[in-house]
């Protein structure tokens, strides 16, 4: 205790809530006894506008240090107090709050009891009070440009609505042209529309946009610093460039998968490929006639892993495995558990481009489950209409794929539905392959302290509600380097963003956790433990000392306990103010 | 569920006809058929398929989707009762009874209709009722005291029959 | 048991779970026993096992930690390192004397009030079952371990992930390591309040000699404790300031 | 950008909350109109979120919250938009807000009233599983934090006596005089985010909605597994409050037919497997089955998800689209009959609680607002994304946008819903921007 404490205490009736159980004057002149408190009263409603006011007058009246309400939870009513003790003159961090109601009077009926426990509840608040310690909220500049990593669909619409919104770009590409994966892709479901006409007005605008700088051919070297301020060095062309930014939006897409060689005989015999490579036919007019036509969904997804959530956490002991999946996904024999999410459709609009060129063709869609969620389900229906036959597999008997006289495929699978097998002698097999994880995420991941989840993708902040952020204060997550998405899930992902990224930079300051943890330097010896167990980054070591970036931490005091030296503490959470309500839980032992 | 356990599979290779679906979808009773994805709502409500295996009629759509020609034309389709209740419950609007018509009627028209069914158009032809009482029947009539059954008037129907080749299409003489 | 006997429970809640959960048991008015007295921290991560063994000191029978349950945790992974230490924990005190029943991990989240509540009763329950804490028999043991707890050694056995060892054989090395450290401490107190032969710190630890001697060896290696005398065929040991 | 921009979002889920949120972080003045007496919407009502099992009110409290105490939010519950006029940077928009006859600034949420109010209604909230007072609070974590009087059912609106609450609120807080207001609000942009209604299958006979006790909803489930719930979580029947031996679950109940919902309602597969994971976590003796046709796990996380549910837990996937159901009269047991359709078999199951996993219908209220502001509908009823593809939350009139279910199922979960609001506070800021500048 640097200073003497002079503690009031004002306990709470909350009409009958608090006062129907326990006697409250009682506990008001029990708290009187306690020492360091110079002023103990009650009021009918302390939250009430003259409760408040009581408070506000009494610590200027009673030059009043500490303050401790005994009434409901703090999680709903100490902002409140805070402000009252605030406008008192006091540092709202000097507050401490007694939840005698959802604790005490709420759930005990015996008064005597619950009396007795209202005073050890605000004894304890009492002693901790002592220890308290006036806390500020930093506040941190943010700098208002943004660093968008991936120059496809979702990295283009991220920077465009920045730029949109007067914040200056930087748009970092690793090809030499913009447009990604989609580029390759003919056209767009569910409208049918040609990709070019979605992509180039995007591809157009980026580049002419004032507020944006294009760097394509640049690969991201290495990026230092925090939220407001990232320094970011890149190498294009084999020249260095610097730039520094506030917020950055990592966009790096995602790969589509190559079933290893000879793997539904692709790579073996002509006529299979992919999904993609069909597409890329269909673009370049090479399908010139009416063909039997045989697409196979699933081929490297939906494979029988099994993963656990409660695995769900860091992952980076696991990027290297995942990285030699992704590289050896042309190569390996492993696939990928999840489901992909668009192949089902995007077989389907190539479906109905091929009945829509040629209506002589047959085309067969050999699926495990038809997932054409949403409206989706009218393509599906649209593709019925237009004769395209729908079949099922079972997982556990793959289709199996073999050479047919006449340059011909053959395709033999079992129908459940039918309880038969059967082959169709076809001229394309076309296997319906997943996106996967890029390696430039899970490289850049790496760099950025971004968690990845089990597949390799990044992971969100949290899965629900915070699906656009990282762990990473200012970093956010555009497009499919989260997860399979389809084009217009990926321009809802990169509006949503930029949202986020605009929110920070146009606020230009953001006050940072005053909650945070804090290193002793003098006790620091560097061993890094905190920074190993830090979720947030929040914990550098450098030159043999740990720091806190009060920007990232949130205060959750993890490294506090683990701290073999004891350097860390825990701001408003220290040991001793712990230690003081710990000792007085049953006892009094204020002094 | 693997192959082994399933009793009734057999291999097929060109003997399914993978043009069956579309010449079904393109007959005026036919086109549901293009609807169906296999929900199995039609069999889970259907009286006749609780009453015997060899009935099922989501499988008889998907027999027709693959192309088993063979099988789509042989008795199958001539269990239904045509009571509709596929109709009324098919979330998709698949139709299966009016599909299994329109299959009826390509059978009739490539001759195969199981002889149990030809008996009964006979029947219509010459008497205007699909089955006609039997000789104990008519004796039991008698004893009860009951008038004799007045022979129809087929007059107008066997005109239509005869315009529409009915006859000719079982085979009637 | 002593009759009319009502333990005490100490009890640690997070914030964002387990003690929206207790506000939402009051919200719901579902009554439990008055034993609890309730400490609000940020993360279950920031209940250190000092605060648990001080709890015993400050008369707890039994202290309950509470957090988000596994995958809900407001700060990632605050939980798991709770579960781990706590785990650790408990099968340490056991091994000097005090019931593992009298630590309780348990996930509570913010709309399981009716659990809380629950909770807190069979809590209750079960530590009246086993009598209030055993604080005289077992002070200066107890002092030892709050000693070992907030050690250099413990608190890196504790925490760091220990990746090379199978997790089985590293949580051995782990809780042996914290005994000996709790065995080290012993003397060190001993030590504290004067000098002492290792025949007079066997009579008052229980400790065989020679586990005293390796003791006494490392911690003059430390420089901690030093022979400053000889007596009747044994050195007398002194700690070095 | 102007610190004087505005915005109102229409409905209070987390779609609105989030766009709120957002908006408000971003520095527009936000109006969050919501019909009904707290924030929280669907969300609210669920217990866990798929496929994290993330307690859901514990994740959406704290939104709801800050969304009560940030000060770019007014909240106006228990409001509805009764008229609108303008175009983006100027619309003028009139809120009814509903008489509460409780005192917002007056009313402290302690709950004697709702106590000692003699008239029990059936709970919203609980889907009607429980009941609540005429002088209700929604639900515990309302937003809010207040009570709301129900003129329909409260005796003195109806009867002219009781006025038990009055006498019993010591803080002072009840209004019985207290009349509907009209506001005008001006802002520069609406942000659409009503929700889904669920449909009713009682439409479906052959189920036996409404007429078996023992058959209910999804939503109705939802309430009975959460742990605030009626049954504080347990599985209970509602005919006889016993627990069921087994649970089935419906597929594409009035969502995949063409002669209700055509389309697939995105998220029943998804719950349905939370759901029957839940059952058997609480409950390792009850058997669960699931009745799909397709199903439909896409999405982060959720095919490893369906993968645990058949080999830890031990759920049963029946590929079939059920015909009917029967009721037991005695024993109120449920027979289905069924065909396998990957074994062709045709059979009937008995078990004691079914489950119909209804399809997300769009909110009437879509209509009226659609007339009032001017943006399309599609076919089906829901806010007609002015391009499907490139922007996806505009909606067909400048300055409106759109987030959530109301636009449709789309992805139809949560995090998709989140984004939407963020993408929408993104176009906003973009499109307001763009006329600063112009």
């Amino acid at each position: 205790m640097k200073d003497e404490p002079r503690v009031g205490v004002f306990v709470c009736h909350c009409g009958t809530n608090i006062g129907g159980v326990v006697d409250v004057p009682e506990v008001v002149e029990y708290a009187k006894t306690l020492p360091y408190v110079v002023y103990a009263d009650r009021n009918l409603y302390t939250c009430s506008e003259e409760g408040l006011n009581n408070i506000r007058d009494t610590i200027k009246e009673y030059n009043l240090n500490r303050v401790v309400v005994a009434s409901c939870t703090p999680r709903t009513h100490e902002p409140l107090f805070r402000v009252a003790c605030q406008e008192g003159g006091l540092n709202p961090y000097l507050f401490e709050m007694a939840n005698i109601r959802e604790h005490c009077s709420w759930v005990h009926h015996d008064s005597k009891e619950a009396t007795e426990k209202a005073k050890d509840i605000v004894r304890m608040a009492v002693a901790r009070s002592l220890w308290l310690e006036p806390q500020e909220e930093p506040e941190l500049e943010i700098k208002d440009s943004s660093l968008v990593i991936g120059g496809g669909i979702s990295g283009l619409v991220a920077a465009i609505s920045l730029a949109d919104q007067g914040f200056k770009v930087y748009l970092v590409e690793k090809e030499a042209e913009l447009g990604g994966l989609v580029r390759q892709l003919y056209k767009l479901y569910p409208t049918l529309e040609d990709t070019s006409e979605i992509l180039n007005p995007h591809i157009e605008e980026a580049k002419n946009h004032r507020n944006i700088e294009v760097h394509t051919s640049t690969t991201i070297k290495d990026i230092e610093g925090y939220v407001g301020n990232f320094h970011v060095t890149a190498i294009k062309n084999k020249e260095q460039i610097e730039f520094d930014v506030g917020t950055i939006i990592v966009a790096t897409g995602a790969w589509n998968y190559h079933p290893p060689e000879g793997n539904f005989q692709y790579g073996v015999l002509d006529g299979v490929m992919t999904q993609l490579e069909l597409e890329e036919l269909l673009k370049e007019g090479k399908l010139e006639r009416p063909e039997i036509i045989v697409m196979i969904q699933c081929v490297g997804s939906r494979v029988g892993e099994i993963w656990s959530y409660e695995l769900v956490g860091l992952f980076h002991s696991q990027a290297t495995r995942l990285l030699s999946k992704i590289l050896g996904a042309r190569g390996s024999e492993e696939g990928w558990a999840y489901c992909s999410k668009i192949c089902c459709m995007n077989a389907i609009k190539n479906a109905i481009l091929i009945k829509e060129q040629f209506p002589e063709s047959e085309v067969t869609i050999l699926y495990q489950d038809l997932r054409t969620y949403k409206e989706y389900e009218d393509f599906y229906r649209r593709a019925r209409k237009l004769e395209v036959r729908f079949l099922k597999y079972i997982y556990e008997i793959p289709p199996e794929i073999s050479e047919a006289p006449g340059n011909k495929l053959r395709v033999s699978f079992y129908d459940p539905f039918a309880g038969e097998e059967m082959s169709i002698i076809c001229d394309k097999v076309a296997l319906s392959t997943p996106l996967i994880p890029s390696k430039d995420g899970i490289l850049l991941a790496k760099k950025l302290k971004i968690p990845l989840d089990q597949n390799g993708f990044l992971m969100e902040a949290h899965v629900k509600l915070r699906p656009i952020d990282t762990q990473i204060e200012g970093i956010f997550l555009a497009g499919t380097a989260a997860g399979p998405k389809d084009i217009s899930e990926s321009i809802v992902s990169a509006k949503a963003a930029a949202a986020r990224a605009s929110i920070l930079m146009g606020n230009k300051v953001i006050k940072t956790e005053a909650l945070t943890a804090v290193v002793n330097q003098d006790l620091c010896i560097g061993c890094g433990l905190c920074e190993e167990l830090c979720p947030y980054g929040a914990h550098i070591v450098k030159d043999g000392k740990s720091t806190v970036i009060e920007a990232l931490c949130k205060g959750c005091g993890v490294c506090v306990v683990a701290c073999p030296q004891k350097a860390i503490s825990a701001k408003h959470y220290t040991d001793d103010q712990i230690l003081a309500a710990v000792k007085n839980a049953f006892t009094e032992q204020l002094t | 569920m693997s192959k082994s356990e399933d009793t009734e599979s057999r291999t097929h290779d060109s003997s399914h006809d993978t043009k069956l679906m579309h010449i079904v979808a393109h007959t005026p009773r036919g086109k549901g058929i293009l609807d169906c994805i296999q929900c199995g709502r039609c069999t889970s409500s259907c009286p006749m398929a609780r009453q015997t295996s060899r009935y099922n009629p989501r499988r008889l759509m998907e027999m027709i989707t693959i192309g088993l020609k063979e099988e789509v034309l042989s008795n199958t389709p001539w269990y239904c009762l045509s009571c509709f209740t596929c109709v009324d419950k098919c979330p998709q609007g698949a139709d299966v009874g009016e599909v299994i018509f329109a299959i009826r009627n390509i059978a009739a028209r490539e001759g195969h209709i199981p002889p149990g069914i030809k008996a009964q158009g006979g029947n219509i032809i010459d008497t205007g009722k699909i089955s006609n009482p039997t000789k104990s029947i008519l004796k039991q009539r008698q004893e009860m005291g009951l008038p004799e059954i007045e022979p129809s008037d087929t007059e107008e129907l066997l005109k239509i029959l005869r315009k529409t080749g009915f006859d000719k299409i079982i085979g009637h003489k | 048991m002593s009759v009319g006997y009502e333990p005490k429970i100490l009890g640690f809640l997070c914030n964002w779970c387990s003690y929206a959960g207790a506000d939402l048991a009051g919200v719901s008015r579902f009554e439990y026993p008055p034993n609890a007295r309730v400490i609000r921290v940020m993360c279950s991560g920031r209940v250190d096992p000092v605060h648990i063994l001080e709890g015993f000191k400050s008369g707890a029978d039994g202290v309950l930690v509470t957090g988000c349950h596994p995958g809900d945790c407001h700060y990632v992974s605050g939980n798991f390192s709770t579960e781990r230490r706590v785990e650790i924990m408990k099968k340490v005190v056991n091994k000097i004397g005090i019931d593992p029943e009298r630590i309780r991990l348990e996930w509570v989240s913010a709309s399981e009030g009716r659990k809380y509540a629950e909770l807190v009763k069979e809590y209750t329950d079960s530590i009246r079952k086993l009598g209030p804490f055993p604080l005289n028999e077992i002070s200066d043991l107890l002092d030892a371990a709050i000693g070992a707890f907030g050690s250099e050694r413990v608190r890196w056995l504790m925490n760091k992930q220990l990746e090379e060892i199978e997790p089985e054989k590293a949580e051995n090395v782990i809780i042996t390591s914290i005994e000996r450290e709790i065995e080290r401490y012993q003397l060190f107190q001993i030590l504290e309040k004067g000098n002492s032969t290792v025949s007079e710190m066997a009579k008052q630890t229980n400790l065989p000699s020679d586990v005293i001697v390796q003791h006494l060896i490392a911690l003059m290696k430390q420089g901690t404790a030093a022979i400053t005398a000889e007596a009747e065929h044994e050195y007398i040991y002194t700690l070095s300031r | 950008m102007k610190d004087s921009k505005s915005v109102l979002v229409v409905g209070g889920g987390i779609a609105g909350i989030q766009a709120s949120l957002d908006a408000a972080d971003r520095g527009f003045k936000v109006y969050l109109v919501e019909k009904t007496p707290s924030i929280g919407g669907r969300m609210a009502q669920l217990d866990k979120t798929f496929p994290t099992m993330d307690c859901s009110i514990c994740i959406l409290a704290p939104k709801m919250a800050e969304c009560y105490r940030h000060s770019n939010i007014t909240l106006l519950t228990y409001s509805e938009v009764q008229d609108a006029k303008g175009s983006i940077g100027n619309f003028e928009v009139a809120v009814l807000k509903k008489a509460r006859h409780v005192k917002e600034d007056k009313c402290v949420g302690c709950g004697i009233c709702t106590e000692k109010c003699p008239v029990k209604v059936p709970n919203e909230f609980e889907m009607g599983l429980a009941d609540r007072k005429a002088i209700y609070m929604p639900f515990p974590q309302a937003v809010p934090r207040l009570t709301t009087i129900d003129e329909e059912n409260c005796l003195f609106f109806q009867k002219g006596t009781c006025r038990v609450c009055e006498k019993l609120c010591e803080a002072g807080a009840i209004d019985f005089d207290e009349k509907p207001e009209e506001i005008v609000l001006n802002v520069d942009a609406i942000i659409l985010a009503t929700g889904f209604d669920v449909f009713n299958p009682k439409a479906i006979t052959a189920y036996g909605y409404g007429k078996y006790k023992n058959v209910i909803t999804a939503m109705e489930l939802e309430r009975l597994i959460c742990a605030s719930g009626p049954t504080d979580g347990y599985i209970l029947r509602p005919s006889d409050g016993k627990e069921p031996e087994s649970v089935v679950f419906i597929q594409c109940v009035g969502s995949r037919d063409q002669r209700y919902n055509p389309y697939c309602s995105s998220i029943c597969c998804k719950y349905a497997i939370k759901d029957a994971v839940l059952i058997r976590e609480h409950h390792p003796e009850i058997d669960t089955y699931v009745f799909y046709i397709d199903l439909r796990a896409f999405g982060k996380g959720f095919q490893e998800f369906a993968n645990r549910s058949k080999e830890e837990y031990g759920i049963n996937y029946i590929r079939s689209n059920p015909g009917e159901i029967r009721e037991d009269p005695i024993t109120q047991d449920l027979t289905i009959w069924y065909e396998d359709t990957l074994t062709r078999t045709i059979k009937p199951l008995t078990v004691g609680l079914v489950v119909l996993c209804t399809a997300s219908i769009p909110r009437p209220d879509n209509k009226k607002l659609s007339e009032l502001i001017g943006v399309e509908l599609d076919d089906l009823g829901f806010f007609r994304a002015s391009h499907d593809i490139d922007h996806p939350v505009d909606l067909t009139v400048p300055g409106v946008y759109g987030c959530g279910f109301c636009l449709g199922p789309r992805v139809g979960d949560i995090p998709h819903s989140v984004m939407q609001a963020g993408a929408a506070v993104a176009r906003m800021s973009e499109e307001l921007a763009g006329m600063e500048e112009a």
